[in-house]
């Protein structure tokens, strides 16, 4: 099963402006466990993808923070979580059906929890 | 329909807000300068004085002059409904006053990448309820 | 040493100002350039960051603080020396310097004396304008003779946690009448539609003009770009940008960020001892309006840039073929085209900025708009419209240095309604 | 026509004034003057006289409304056009255009406009400062192009029953300080006590001073003894005055009355067409202070007055030799060597004033000081301090001529915190 | 004794209010720019800014710097004390810093024609009810 996780950066990912809890271990980890991961953030697309350089990943999309919308539509998936540390982080994911966390919420792995062979158990919303 | 943030009325605005309860749309006028003026301030800003200053009805008609649509705004009472439109329209019978308004036929609906806007299309005031008591003015197109 | 008041050049017909040439700039200091303070680090304050760029703008004068007799400053870097970002308070303060504002959100002149030990201050004033208006108070100070080597200082604030954010339900005195209706950015968002509508554009054709400033930012070293955020900026990525109020993408508005910057001004007598080349001030003029109704109008808009442009004209003698170095403000993005249209620069006529945009706007090109990248390249710094210049006219400019001739200067910004324009020389005049 | 702000001369060094023989006072026009008004006789209204005295102003100058392109007043006769006495409401209004303040305690451009039939205005400002501010700001007006033939309106009301009586028994704001201490005209009382401290002179030193005032008032006809109290005034008299406060009589403090007065001011161009001998503006410069602490003391006027006389001097280019006609207000009495003294007329110098009314101030003789009496020879008018220099310039003063040369005049008031002064002479140049 | 007219304190002015009626007299005091200043405002006038304006006491002694008497107040509650002294006192410490004081040990007294006010002599704050519960400083000679 496909579930996509979309990392807002500033306020979430440690290498954002602020930084923010989620780390690049963990990151890469998740690209590790499966888990097909990218960025939707308000930094241009061109310094997201040096983000990802710099953390020496590479992901399957990077997007402006209001296109999630496009990232569902060109990522087919069975499940899609956004996390981010903003009200709008928080309605972009409401209005396109994605899962959310908060940047608190996503610096404790809860992806990790998730049974990927029995997605039935995959809250899809918050 | 309540609305996010509700305007509290001051002693120079007390009128205006007294007449929108009413149902009329009022703006300030200076007899000797022959000038009208919204919004309202304690002395004609021409003259500078108050003492031909009184209120006037208008026709609540008005024209769209241009528009906004905000979808991050700093006021946190609004962010349920982004996005959501700004429409600014100016009084027909004088096109220098101007006025706010969120077109009330459209408010709140899903606005598309290109909403159709009828800029210099005529608009009729109505009164809407933004709390208990307290009615401010909308826009609405004339069919 | 009571502040002054009524220097300002913002009566009609101002005439040739009588302090052309008089006094000039010599130097420039910037301090690193943070997105924001943490709330802890107090070698990272805005009162430290003031601090460095004073000592820097001394070091590259060539003068130490004993040569300095006045200080010229915005104390929160807005009107009236109010702060840009919000305020600390009521958060706890710190042990002194640090227990207040001042050092924290604003920087005083008179902090500044007791941290840095100036001795021969005879003049201080904390309750400028945005920068354009100190450097045009620091000219007439000298051209007044209140002083004689002046310090200018901007401070630029940023607080954790997003500014300006409002949570209440009630709205009050003037708030009333956006707030009730949801307007805030959408004000600029109104006039620029109406700018649309009048001309026949669009907000994707300011694409070419965004992305140069970002690219000529990018080659400025205290641009908060530069320091933090180097990557290429792409004409998708601005197409690409979330609207915050339409049609305003959050890349046509700057991005808040902490810095500062100070300038050495002197008397042109004196200006022959200093290590740099002095660029002279020929004009200052300052201008304040109101709107007719409720909502600037581009009507509005364009009457006052006009008056502001013609005043600075009739205030310098110079005309539009002169600007070799035009550095209009831009945070929003498109009050740029208002100004540029209002000076005529290179003969742009109202609604033609974009097709100018559309054209060659690069910085080695024949029309080098915005050399030092305006505040979308470089963040809400608004000092890189007095940096740039300075060192485009004294023949520093380094990568960003322009091809063509640069020996006249105009910086104007900061709102519409509210502006002062500076005309810079490299010769006395 | 928004009100214009910023057209004083109140900056340093304010140099030469670029307007310098652009503007010229031809003609001055008056009403009766009346004690007070009697609250029923709209035909004695402060807008009655005021339509009375443009009238006569422009027939004067041998024009007609229709000449006039500006009107520049303060409404009430004090700064920012507030009312010298208190307003009429609450008690009920008249049948238009008796339906406001404004005719009955103001007197607005935009009411005369409607009353009188102006036709051809492009310039009404009705917010200015005493009558040597509206000089002042008409002049700038003319050489700045805003208007070529400018009215100037002084409307001077007073409403039956003693004003400024204050029955409360609570002070709040900055009444708190003098109210709780009972301190009221002793402010200014204080102030002379210094100074006489520190020049060792008295209250009854002064009477020569204020006895001659009288005689010349007594000579203009629009003055409120020649038309209502025309007995002689004696140094007996003033030394019996019944004491106000210490060391003000009742003879040092002017009399309020109604009158309304207006001039006819122009262009230097349009002066040729007159009626009268055009007497051009040199100079007009303007000043507000603060104490430094709670109590005007006499350091600080002294301070303030020498500020104000400097800058007049280096505005005009004129030396106090070159002064014909001294016109310093007077309404307190005490106010008057404050000026004398930092203008240096006559060389007197500071703390010599007393010794210089002990000397010959007539009429006829060499230093014929106020020659038109003053406000303590006239009544709280103001205005004679326009009118009488301009006459004595045009040389139409009657038994008031002086017998000294009359070329150049100097007339300033009102308060030392706050002042205008007005240069005329009878040459552009 | 009550007073003719009672102070009411404003947000600028209650901790000055507040201190008389604990028996002190405070001014406020700009440690960036070294400056006293009395009657208190918002800010300090020579910086423009609140950030260091604190509230300083001061030795309550003071000179007579001069003095007016008066006779006919536009003040009408004053009416039944006139004539009456008004004294202005300038404080030891900085003498740029005045008050209003009536000099309390001739106030209400008959006031001859020509009074011996002992201009420079030094005088000492002291505070009296204005009214109940408000305290307002005077001074009498030392």
């Amino acid at each position: 099963m496909a579930i996509l996780l979309s990392f807002d950066i500033d306020g979430t990912l440690e290498l954002g402006d602020p930084p923010g809890g989620v780390t690049t271990e963990m990151v890469r980890k998740a690209r590790d466990v499966g888990f097909i991961i990218g960025s939707c953030s308000d930094k241009p697309l061109s310094v997201q993808r040096k983000i990802w350089e710099d953390m020496e990943l590479t992901p399957a999309f990077v997007s402006a923070k209001h296109q999630l919308g496009k990232v569902r539509r060109e990522n087919p998936a069975d499940a899609y979580y956004h996390m981010g540390d903003r009200d709008t982080d928080y309605m972009a994911a409401k209005d396109n059906n994605f899962g959310f966390w908060w940047a608190h919420e996503a610096a404790e792995q809860p992806w990790l929890e998730f049974d990927m062979n029995n997605h039935e158990q995959i809250p899809i919303t918050t | 329909m309540a609305r996010p943030i509700v305007p509290v009325p001051d002693p120079a605005t007390q009128p205006f807000w007294d007449a929108c309860n009413e149902g009329k749309l009022i703006v300030q006028y200076c007899s000797v300068c022959d000038r009208r003026q919204f919004p309202p301030e304690a002395a004609c800003r021409d003259c500078g004085f108050n003492f031909h200053l009184t209120w006037q009805e208008t026709s609540g008609r008005a024209k769209i002059v241009g528009y906004s649509i905000t979808y991050d705004s700093r006021l946190v009472q609004w962010h349920p409904l982004q996005p959501f439109l700004n429409v600014i329209v100016a009084l027909e019978e004088d096109p220098v006053i101007n006025f706010h308004t969120n077109l009330i036929d459209d408010f709140g609906t899903n606005l598309s990448e290109e909403p159709d806007i009828p800029i210099g299309a005529t608009c009729e005031v109505q009164f809407v309820e933004a709390e208990p008591g307290r009615m401010i003015p909308e826009w609405k197109l004339v069919k | 040493m009571a502040r002054e008041v009524n220097w300002e050049r913002n009566h009609d017909p101002v005439g040739i100002w009588n302090g052309r040439g008089k006094a000039a700039l010599i130097a420039r200091g910037h301090s690193p350039t943070d997105r924001r303070w943490d709330g802890e680090s107090l070698d990272k304050s805005l009162g430290a960051f003031m601090m460095i760029a004073v000592q820097n703008a001394l070091d590259d004068a060539g003068i130490t603080i004993d040569d300095v007799d006045g200080i010229i400053g915005s104390a929160g870097g807005q009107p009236g020396g109010a702060p840009l970002s919000d305020v600390w308070g009521p958060r706890p303060y710190f042990d002194p310097p640090y227990d207040s504002e001042d050092g924290l959100t604003h920087v005083t002149g008179q902090w500044l004396r007791q941290q840095m030990g100036f001795k021969n201050i005879k003049y201080i004033n904390n309750h400028g304008d945005p920068i354009w208006n100190l450097i045009g108070q620091a000219a007439q100070a000298i051209a007044d003779g209140r002083a004689e080597t002046v310090v200018v200082t901007y401070p630029n604030g940023n607080l954790p946690g997003r500014y300006h954010q409002d949570p209440t339900n009630e709205a009050r005195g003037p708030a009333v009448w956006p707030n009730t209706w949801g307007w805030g950015l959408s004000g600029q968002g109104f006039t620029f539609n109406q700018y649309c509508q009048k001309y026949g554009t669009n907000h994707d054709r300011m694409a070419p003009f965004v992305v140069q400033e970002r690219k000529n930012g990018l080659l400025w070293e205290h641009s908060y770009y530069a320091q933090h955020e180097p990557g290429e900026f792409t004409e998708e990525d601005y197409l690409n940008g979330r609207m915050i109020a339409r049609d305003l993408s959050i890349f046509d508005c700057d991005r808040p960020v902490l810095a500062a910057a100070a300038y050495i001004m002197t008397t042109a007598e004196k200006a022959k001892d200093m290590k740099q080349t002095p660029v002279y001030i020929w004009d200052h003029t300052e201008s304040l309006f109101s709107p007719r109704s409720l909502v600037q109008t581009i009507d509005d808009t364009e009457e006052w840039t006009d008056i502001q442009a013609q005043r600075s004209y009739n205030g310098s003698g110079i005309t539009a073929d002169d600007i070799d170095v035009f550095a209009p403000y831009d945070g929003f993005a498109v009050f740029t085209q208002y100004y540029i249209e209002a000076w005529g620069w290179r003969g742009v006529k109202r609604g033609e900025a974009h097709d100018f945009y559309a054209g060659d706007i690069s910085l080695k090109g024949p029309n080098p708009l915005n050399s030092g990248g305006g505040n979308m390249g470089t963040g809400r710094m608004r000092t890189v419209f007095i940096t740039d210049p300075l060192e485009q006219l004294q023949n520093r400019a380094g990568e960003r240095q322009i091809t063509g001739r640069a020996e006249i200067a105009v910086s104007h910004g900061v709102l519409p309604v509210r502006a002062a324009t500076v005309v810079r020389s490299t010769t006395p005049g």
